[in-house]
């Protein structure tokens, strides 16, 4: 066994620099205090009483940072697009091989397939009044389709409700802002009336849960979009080699 | 014993080494890993860490998530909450940028069988 | 005025052919050979003239001599031979010396040109040889003639020989000077050891290759012109001019004479040869006297 | 195209012709910089030199077939020109001087000869000069808060010495690029000779003539002849700055010329005898003495008026035979005689002979020369001028005279009509200006005034006076004309009645009868003998094109050097942040 | 009109980007120019108003995000509506001569590109501006890859790569941020930035300056920067020189006047930009590809802009800010036109596009050389001398030699490109060129020497810029909510 191969001069240098900059940074973080000033959270927190939502975080992504949230969900539109760009291919040579499921699997799968969307939803909906909300919601929903392309390797999701849905909760986010910005001159103005429903109910939150839900729409989507592209091209793969 | 752990200070310091170790792991990563996947999984590493201390250093003892219940009814003695929505912002980011980059590399495997990034020269004069 | 100077032509004329035939005489004498008669020039130009030409290269090659007498002609005007004489000081003062040393030069381009037309590729080659030995033979003199200048603070000949009237002759005060002009002169006389371009022996015939009867003829005479315009230049720069015709002849006489002498002993140069020679020794001797009227003057 | 063009160029003469001198002009650029045109005695000068010439040129270029661009970027370039010389403010002068240069850039890359090295040597020089330039502005603006010459004039003795050296000798080396002395003359030969044919006249005539313009406006106007003496001191009569400028000025005419003679392609001669010729001008400017500033104003003039000349005969020589090598020309005099009367007056103007206006104006740099008691540098510019002879013969022999050397140069007819037009006026004017070399110093008064030098007398037109002698530019030329008139006289008769019917073998040829390949043409033979002469040849031999062709190569080396490091390898690229980072980090944070 | 609508707009249009591809190209590429025609027109009416303007989100500042536009940003937002409308406009030629590409997947991404672009210059919130640097990223990558060949994927992973180093940093810098200020309102850091710990804040401006200097491509995190442009297509080359590439620039020297650093890293920053420019025009020289040898290029130019901008004179910077502008218009039209040249020959080596005939395209390509060299009457000139006179009044003559001697440099190989172009003796192709394309370039040369010849046309808007970089209070007051 030659240790140059394995552990060669430059990982070692670098891996010395690295536990000195380690080191180094660590005494710096120790000795520095944090929190000279008072957060700005604490303030949002005391604001939360306004939005009457459960979850303080809830109202900070979506409300107090809202445009935060827009340029994220902008984001991850973004990423499916270039995923779907990279992997969603009409040049692709080899075709399309029927490929042997499972029936039980199959069965089994679309059995849980409703659970967990439902699942999902409601970690969608009850977003402002506990740990969760739009964007955890859906993953766990795309989990789900995931859970049916692994079941069936012939499975494919229908592109044109998944771009509605994409596309339709993204311009109702950003109309919903823009609604803010008519009714109440400010952009992502909570123009529903919030104090509506008590802290803790469901509907409570003017707007929060709505942008939640989109935000669930949106991501479920996206993010089934994309492990379907990830699914498809490990079967994609199989074949072009075969 | 059990004080000493249960206070911010002992919390903080053991958070603030732990982050700090995965981070530079993460750092060492991308420095010497030529695996395309490798180096993404290093700065998702560093990502975590710097989750990992973001969060961990907004914790102090005593205080909950900022989330009313029926038990409690105001916001007070909570754990500040934006730190909380700017790295779920952060890990979606990160994630976007994470399948983006794997999407690259799948294609860019399918088209050369390589995927060291060490060996991407074609972009050369 | 016109006769005046047409008289001072023929005295060019006449004391130029004289001092060639000397030339040739003396030369003769000291190489131990027979002599010809000192007038054997004016036969030689006269036997020239009567000649007739029966080929013809363009008119160029009958303005190229025309060109170079009228240089000849036009230096002889322009030098007061006479030092005392209002009317040549008058017409002197209307150029310098420097359009005398320039004047100096357009006889020869004149001739290059008719030598040129004549297609020769000889002639061409002393042409050529001719010229670069000029660069060469002219540092010397022009250094002396600036210093000279510089030294009078003046560039008019006649202010030059009034100068000496006061303060002594130039060759006294600036020996230095005369010594580089002179040894330029031998140049400028075609003696050796500068003699190469015009040689027969060295590129046949030199420039003068494809002249023959009347302008060879012309050629001659107006060398002569020349070449007494040229000893009147140096007499007037450093002997003080001439008020009388004795005087003239004296000065140039002692003049031509030394040149000869110098010539008549050397070897002949290679054009570099002489150029390399000229730019060392004589420049030195003559900086050296330029430096004395710059700095100490 | 032409005659509207042609109509374009005489646009500006009318105009500054209108202005008489009362040309004021200001344009706010911006709320910092103002363009002004001022028309001051010296631009005015320059500018009618400058446009007339283009206007010449135009004339000759009806001869040729040229393109709507070609005679548009030349109207940029004479216009260009134009701001330069009116300028009243250094951002002006720059914005000329720039479009100058890349109007004539654009100009010159269309001549179908002209090489990717030949053009990137002309733009390099001319950006080297131009930044020098723009940094010596730009410092003059740090001390006098404005780009104005008044303002910047005004300041100058208030800066500090090394400032003040620092300014002189940026503007100079850029206008000594332009000028192309010695040294930095590596793109001119290339350049001329290599630009179409008739451009090169503008480049060698009113081109580098920016250069002697920009050298006057620094000297003269802008520091003022009087401060340069304050600055560096007297020499004998003159200044120390004088004296070092002046020996840059004798170098670079001494070199060029020997350098000329050598040369086998004509307009590389014509190019070489440029920068001699410019070498002389840059010799006098820094006297700071009326003479001085006269003959170099002189001087430019006449090397205007001769350049212009020879450099439109030899384009329709060059057009005509297709020929532009002295070794493949010849024996054309009787077949082009117009153009070869027109080149035969060229070169006496250009060898300084005394009837025509090229020794008036050597007169006036000698009498500076005299008068501040430069002997050496008197030496050199006469010896200089001795050996420019040996140019001037092989420019009119290898084209005009010996024989052809080959059979289609046989059947050359003479140029066309257009070619020599602006031939004649030029040589009129050549004539002219020797004749009356008095004119021109009352032309040049308000020059001397305008440097507050004092002025220079003269005796009528045809009298040149200085303190040293006279100079009567008529005498001399009527004298010679009527000893020329009297001598044809009394030789005609000699004329034989022979035609030219001489067979070109016909020649007396040691004896030998020569054959059909026997070189009759002694063209290429010029020159040869000045390697054999020691000093000639160590000033032959070496050539500035080494040191800058070594400039290029570590250039490159540099280049390559630095594009190792851009090898494209992402894994390093990241390691090199990282290391950067850490780097940073240990060296800023502990 | 709201700020808001900067990114809205864009972020909608993206969202229906599918169905806008289902009515036809047509309509994509209509609505693309219609969408970029109303940010360009709401920026000219913003023109008109006085500055700063300020519109927030769901709260007001220093608690909630707001977009703040004042006259530096002004600037830099006139430059990229302007770039992008350009752009589109270009776009519909290259998709007409380029059939079969996933046209609406560009748009998004271009649409986006240019949105993210806007929000960094445009956020007062340092976190909300990563977030539009992220989405800038992420359209950088995928328009780098977007050719989906070797060349376009190496690159887009490379890009991808230096983005994630770029954002680790970043990402820790504002996590130590809030920890030491608590807030992410770029007001409120400003305000307190110089009280933290010094070597905390020294961390953060080093972590800072790597995330915001490797993108904005300075000189030893750079090196990237060739290869990307390589990869890339020549109009997303434009983009990345005239819009991407200074935005970062922006938010690097928005920062940096911000936080009040210019005093401690003047120096520093000078040096590093002056090593950027030395390094990147030497480098250029020995190129033979086109888009690496204007990548080095635009490199050079972001160093002479960093040695500019961060010299704290308001001469300087006003200069700096005039030639980035004049910068972004040239680099626009060379990458444009090479664009068209590259389509026509399939390659990017210099020795095979200098094969090409077009009188319009030389005068162009020769205007944008020349603007970029700096030489009247072109609007580079203007920026040049007004960046030198800026270092001439603070006596910063070492500055000014070595730009002008590394102009020189760089004059090497414009000059050979033109010389090339002018060059009789190669074998001539002609090119087609589309109606669009006409106008496209047309309007940027007439730009060029337009505000060459006019600089007043934009020195009113520089002046501000610089007065908003150099003296921020107006921004603070409304960062920190004190104004409204």
């Amino acid at each position: 066994m030659n240790l140059k191969k394995v552990l060669p001069l430059k990982h070692i240098l670098l891996s010395i620099l690295s536990s000195a900059l380690l080191l180094s940074v660590l005494g710096l973080l120790m000795q520095v205090k944090t929190n000279l000033y008072k957060n700005v959270g604490d303030i949002f927190l005391n604001l939360n009483m306004q939005t009457a939502t459960a979850n303080a975080v809830t109202s900070v992504v979506t409300f107090f940072r809202g445009i935060d949230t827009v340029g994220e969900v902008t984001v991850l539109f973004l990423a499916t697009s270039g995923i779907a760009l990279m992997l969603s291919d009409t040049q692709r040579t080899c075709e399309k091989v029927v490929k042997q499921e499972s029936f039980i699997l199959n069965v089994g799968s679309r059995l849980l397939l409703s659970v967990i969307v439902l699942f999902g939803v409601y970690i969608i909906i009850h977003g402002h009044l506990s740990p969760g909300g739009g964007f955890q919601g859906g993953v766990v929903i795309a989990t789900a389709f995931l859970l049916l392309f692994l079941a069936n390797p012939n499975m494919s999701l229908s592109h044109s409700i998944l771009t509605l849905g994409e596309s339709l909760s993204g311009v109702a986010y950003v109309l919903v802002a823009l609604i803010g910005l008519f009714k109440m001159n400010i952009l992502l103005g909570n123009f529903l009336p919030h104090p509506i429903g008590e802290i803790g109910e469901l509907v409570s939150g003017g707007i929060i849960p709505v942008i939640y839900i989109l935000v669930g729409i949106k991501v479920g989507s996206e993010m089934s979009v994309i492990v379907e592209y990830f699914s498809k091209e490990d079967y994609y793969k199989e074949v072009c080699d075969a | 014993m059990l004080e000493f752990f249960n206070s911010t200070q002992t919390i903080h310091t053991i958070i603030i080494i732990g982050s700090m170790c995965l981070f530079f792991i993460g750092f060492y990563g991308i420095a010497t890993q030529k695996n395309l996947v490798k180096v993404l999984v290093s700065f998702d590493i560093m990502e975590s860490a710097l989750f990992l201390f973001f969060i961990g250093l907004h914790y102090q003892v005593g205080l909950v998530a900022p989330i009313v219940d029926s038990n409690l009814k105001t916001f007070t003695n909570m754990v500040d909450p934006v730190p909380q929505a700017m790295i779920l912002t952060t890990i979606v980011i990160g994630l976007a940028v994470l399948a983006l980059g794997l999407s690259f590399g799948i294609e860019y495997y399918k088209l050369t069988g390589r995927n060291d990034i060490s060996k991407m020269n074609e972009l050369r004069d | 005025m016109v006769f005046q100077i047409i008289l001072l032509i023929m005295l060019a004329y006449v004391v130029g052919f004289i001092y060639f035939g000397l030339y040739r005489n003396i030369t003769a004498r000291i190489q131990g050979r027979y002599r010809p008669t000192v007038y054997q020039s004016f036969y030689d130009s006269i036997k020239l003239f009567s000649k007739k030409q029966s080929v013809s290269y363009g008119w160029m090659f009958y303005l190229g001599p025309i060109i170079m007498a009228t240089g000849a002609v036009l230096t002889l005007i322009l030098v007061p031979v006479f030092s005392d004489s209002d009317f040549l000081r008058s017409v002197t003062s209307q150029g310098n010396l420097f359009v005398l040393l320039y004047l100096m030069v357009l006889g020869p381009l004149g001739n290059a040109l008719a030598v040129g037309t004549g297609g020769n590729p000889f002639g061409v080659m002393g042409v050529v040889r001719g010229l670069t030995r000029l660069i060469g033979l002219e540092l010397p003199f022009y250094i002396a003639v600036v210093g000279l200048i510089i030294a009078a603070n003046s560039s008019d000949i006649v202010h030059i020989i009034d100068m000496q009237k006061i303060g002594g002759l130039n060759i006294i005060n600036h020996p230095l000077l005369f010594i580089g002009a002179m040894i330029s002169m031998v140049g400028f006389f075609g003696e050796s050891p500068f003699d190469i371009p015009g040689a027969p022996q060295e590129v046949y015939s030199g420039p003068r290759t494809e002249f023959s009867g009347k302008f060879l003829a012309l050629l001659m005479s107006q060398g002569s012109l020349f070449a007494f315009a040229k000893l009147v230049l140096i007499v007037d720069l450093f002997l003080g001019g001439a008020d009388s015709l004795e005087m003239l002849v004296l000065k140039t006489f002692a003049i031509f004479v030394s040149i000869i002498f110098i010539g008549i002993v050397y070897g002949r140069y290679k054009v570099e040869q002489a150029v390399d020679f000229l730019m060392k020794l004589p420049t030195l001797i003559a900086v050296l006297g330029l430096a004395r009227v710059v700095w100490f003057g | 195209m032409n005659s509207i063009f042609l109509l374009l160029n005489l646009l500006p003469i009318l105009f500054l012709y209108q202005f008489e001198g009362a040309l004021h002009v200001s344009l706010p650029l911006t709320n910092e910089f103002t363009l002004s045109l001022i028309q001051t005695p010296l631009g005015s000068f320059f500018a009618y030199l400058s446009l007339i010439s283009f206007l010449l040129v135009t004339i000759a270029q009806k001869s040729k077939k040229l393109s709507f661009s070609y005679y548009a970027l030349q109207f940029l370039l004479s216009l260009a020109m134009l701001a330069i010389v009116l300028a009243g403010d250094f951002i002006t002068f720059f914005i000329g001087w720039e479009i100058m240069t890349w109007s004539s850039y654009f100009i010159i890359s269309k001549s179908n000869n002209m090489n990717i090295k030949s053009l990137q040597k002309y733009i390099l020089f001319s950006l080297a000069s131009a930044f020098s330039l723009i940094a010596g502005i730009v410092i003059a603006y740090s001390f006098a808060n404005s780009f104005d010459f008044v303002a910047i004039s005004n300041s100058f003795e208030s800066m500090p010495f090394n400032i003040k050296v620092a300014l002189i000798v940026l503007f100079s080396l850029s206008f000594f690029t332009k000028a192309g002395v010695i040294g930095l003359h590596y793109w001119v030969v290339d350049t001329y000779s290599k630009a179409p044919d008739l451009f090169s006249s503008i480049l060698s005539a009113v081109m580098s003539k920016m250069g002697i313009y920009g050298l006057f406006l620094i000297y003269g106007n802008i520091i003022g002849y009087h401060e340069l003496k304050i600055m560096f001191g007297t020499m004998l009569n003159g200044t120390d700055f004088g004296y070092v400028l002046a020996w840059i000025g004798v170098a670079t005419s001494i070199i060029a010329t020997f350098k000329a003679i050598t040369q086998d392609e004509v307009k590389k001669l014509l190019a070489y005898s440029s920068i001699a010729q410019l070498g002389y001008i840059v010799a006098v400017i820094g006297f700071g003495t009326s003479y001085g500033v006269a003959g170099a104003m002189y001087h430019t003039l006449i090397h205007t008026i001769i350049k212009l000349l020879l450099f439109i005969n030899v384009a329709a020589i060059v057009a005509q035979t297709g020929k532009n090598k002295f070794s493949e020309l010849g024996g054309l005099i009787y077949r082009t005689p117009v153009s070869f009367v027109m080149l035969l007056i060229g070169i006496i103007g250009l060898a300084g002979m005394p009837p025509l206006g090229g020794f008036a104006s050597k007169f006036m740099m000698y009498n500076a020369a005299i008068d501040t008691k430069f002997a050496l540098i008197l030496i050199g510019m006469l010896f200089s001028g001795a050996a420019s002879f040996l140019y001037c013969y092989k420019l009119v022999y290898g084209i005009y005279l010996g024989h052809p050397t080959s059979k289609s140069l046989e059947s050359t007819k003479e140029v066309s009509i257009h070619y020599l037009i602006p031939q004649i006026i030029l040589a009129l004017l050549l004539v002219l200006t020797g004749a009356f070399p008095g004119a021109f110093i009352k032309v040049i008064n308000p020059i001397l005034k305008e440097f507050s030098l004092s002025t220079i007398g003269y005796d009528g037109l045809g009298v040149m006076q200085s303190a040293v002698g006279n100079f009567n530019g008529f005498f001399i030329i009527s004298a010679f004309v009527v000893i020329f008139l009297l001598i044809l006289l009394l030789i005609w008769r000699i004329k034989s009645k022979a035609k030219n019917n001489l067979n070109r073998f016909d020649i007396s040829y040691c004896g030998e009868v020569p054959t059909a390949d026997t070189s009759l043409h002694y063209g290429y033979g010029f020159g040869t003998e000045l390697y054999r002469i020691k000093f000639v040849n160590a000033i032959l031999k070496r050539s500035s094109s080494h040191f800058y062709e070594s400039l290029a190569t570590q250039t490159k080396k540099t280049s390559e050097l630095f594009s190792r490091m851009y090898y494209g390898n992402i894994h390093n690229t990241m390691i090199i942040i990282l290391l950067f980072f850490s780097a940073l980090f240990f060296l800023g944070v502990n | 009109m709201s700020l808001g609508y900067y990114f809205l707009l864009p972020v909608i249009f993206s969202f229906l980007t599918p169905y806008f591809k289902k009515l036809g190209s047509f309509t994509l590429r209509g609505s693309t120019i219609l969408l970029m025609l109303i940010l360009f027109l709401q920026t000219l009416a913003y023109t008109g108003v006085t500055l700063p303007q300020i519109s927030e989100f769901s709260l007001k500042p220093p608690l909630g995000i707001a977009f703040i536009l004042d006259g530096y940003s002004l600037l830099f937002l006139l430059i990229f509506t302007f770039s992008a409308l350009i752009v589109s406009f270009y776009m519909v030629w290259f998709f007409k001569a380029n059939k079969g590409r996933d046209e609406a997947r560009f748009y998004v991404f271009f649409n986006m590109l240019i949105a993210g672009s806007i929000g960094m210059i445009l956020s007062c919130d340092i976190f909300n501006l990563y977030i539009f640097f992220e989405i800038t990223g992420i359209c950088s990558y995928a328009l780098s890859a977007y050719n989906k060949d070797k060349l376009g994927l190496e690159s887009g992973i490379k890009y991808l790569i230096i983005g994630l180093i770029a954002s680790i940093f970043i990402v820790f810098a504002i996590m130590l941020i809030y920890l030491q200020i608590g807030t992410v309102n770029l007001g409120l850091i400003a305000q307190r930035f110089g009280q933290i710990d010094p070597k905390i804040s020294v961390l953060i401006v080093l972590m800072l300056f790597i995330g915001f200097g490797t993108k904005a491509e300075l000189f030893p995190m750079n090196f990237w920067a060739p290869d990307i442009y390589q990869g890339s297509m020549a109009s997303v080359n434009g983009l990345f020189s005239s819009v991407v590439a200074k935005a970062y620039l922006f938010v690097f020297f928005h920062l940096f006047y911000l936080f009040g650093l210019n005093s401690k890293y003047m120096l520093f920053v000078m040096v590093i930009g002056a090593i950027t420019f030395l390094v990147s025009e030497f480098t250029a020289l020995n190129q033979t590809n086109i888009k690496r040898l204007f990548a080095y290029s635009t490199l050079g130019q972001l160093g002479i802009l960093f040695m500019a901008l961060s010299t704290n004179s308001s001469a300087t910077v006003s200069g700096a800010l005039f030639h980035l502008t004049s910068h972004s218009i040239s680099k626009l039209l060379i990458f444009l036109a090479l664009g068209i040249l590259i389509h026509k020959f399939k390659s990017a080596k210099i020795d095979i596009l200098g094969n090409f005939k077009s009188g319009f395209l030389t005068i162009v390509l020769a205007i944008g050389f020349l603007s970029i060299l700096g030489i009247p009457p072109f609007s580079g000139f203007v920026g040049k001398i007004l960046i030198l006179k800026g270092f001439a009044l603070t006596q910063n003559y070492a500055a000014i030699a070595f730009i002008l001697l590394v102009s020189i440099v760089e004059a090497v190989y414009f000059f050979r490109l033109t010389a090339m172009m002018l060059d009789k003796k190669r074998t001539k192709i002609s090119v087609p060129i589309g109606f669009a394309n006409y106008v496209v370039l047309s309007v940027l040369a007439v730009l060029i020497v337009l505000f060459g010849v006019y600089p007043s046309l934009l020195t009113h808007y520089t002046d501000l810029a610089t007065n908003a970089l150099l003296h921020p209070t107006n921004y603070l007051n409304y960062a920190l909510g004190v104004g409204l």
